[in-house]
């Protein structure tokens, strides 16, 4: 069975993929067999064509196969345990990227709207500092950067403790 | 065996995705201690690195933290997904 | 010109409709022109099939005409004022509807995700107390309800103040 | 003349949805105080009525929002979209 198969058996709510996703397909999943949901919160990051200043021409996603994955169920898991909810899915891409591209989706159903709101806000705060992930930007004129880590995305983080 | 990768950064700041160790060290520490002496880059981005990420078999850890053999130990910057 | 494309034209953010919306669609219209944005917050409200314990077999959505789309557009500028949005949209649909059916849509773009989180959950709390919209419930056993409003709404927009 | 509009369960239990009626009050008020003497129902909905909600020409309003020819009154329960 190939390895990323068999992550996704492990954890059918992740997904760690190189193609791009469609927003409807997946909150329609997401929402399959939860007759009793009222509310569907999604996020969607997406590629700026400026960061820091600076154009950007191409954006790169590394990651650590089979941390990721492991991270990204705690973060679900850790929302589930906090929130009253009916289901949730996190969806992040790896590979080259361009601006305007999707890079992840985070979707969260439950009974009331606070408890989604509150939710995907909170796994998204945590992935950015706890899913191993980086990204490099490659500039118009080839250069190439990593992307620093943002204070602000500990900030974020910290407020959910 | 130890299993050591690298990533991001770090991996082209090191010249290297992963490697096989002896499990001659108890701790993240002394693997680190170890690696330093390497050269600086080496020391720069384990030993001196105050932002230094680490994971033992795919959980978050420390410099504290024992490791054995078959583990799987990674060095990395601080993340930036999402 | 008829009245409903008068409105859309006076408040091209707002839609009032009988329709059903696509997610995808009506996010990459929100996107559209927007090339610095790196966060889309989306939330949809469905029809839940069991309310205040009852099972709902039809969902019937009343509202103010005119009155509709300037309470919504005022919600919409009120969050602009508030947090940095690059653009929004609300669509909010009327007419009969059955468990599972999309209700509403709110949707957020901005450059950073705190600000489209805060603004889309602002936006559903404030069109949850101020937007004249009335449910009435049907039963499977015929009867009919005019659903209640809730106090935890009028509390949720509180926090805002 | 003012237009008076009710919604939702007020429009089932005045049975009406809404009405043309001389301009003759100053305020919200005085309309609900005419409109109260129709009957039991009319004042329970809207004169005894705590959760009353009133708009004056599509604007959120109250029983002191004064009102003139031409203007539209609604009357409503609060209300449950979203």
């Amino acid at each position: 069975m190939a390895p990323e198969t068999q992550q996704s058996l492990k954890y059918p709510n992740i997904r760690v993929q190189e193609e791009d996703f469609d927003l409807s397909t997946e909150v329609a999943k997401l929402r399959e067999g939860h007759t009793d949901v009222g509310a569907v919160v999604s996020f969607v990051g997406t590629v700026r064509d400026i960061n820091e200043g600076d154009d950007v021409a191409v954006l790169e996603l590394e990651h650590y196969p089979g941390m990721t994955e492991k991270a990204l169920e705690n973060i679900r898991q850790e929302a589930h345990q906090r929130w009253e909810l009916e289901s949730s899915v996190i969806i992040h891409r790896i590979g080259k990227m361009y601006p305007t591209d999707q890079i992840v989706l985070v979707a969260v159903s439950s009974r009331h709207r606070e408890n989604a709101f509150y939710a995907a806000h909170f796994i998204m705060d945590y992935l950015k500092t706890n899913a191993p992930f980086w990204k490099k930007e490659t500039f118009p004129n080839g250069e190439e950067r990593w992307v620093d880590a943002r204070l602000s995305d500990q900030e974020a983080e910290k407020r959910w403790k | 065996m130890v299993n050591v990768l690298y990533f991001a950064s770090f991996r082209e700041m090191l010249g290297k995705a992963s490697e096989q160790l002896p499990a001659s060290h108890t701790t993240v520490e002394s693997l680190i201690a170890e690696l330093a002496e390497r050269g600086e880059n080496w020391k720069q981005a384990l030993l001196d690195n105050q932002n230094l990420q680490i994971a033992v078999n795919h959980d978050v850890a420390n410099r504290q933290t024992e490791i054995k053999a078959g583990d799987e130990v990674a060095f990395f910057p601080p993340v930036t997904g999402g």
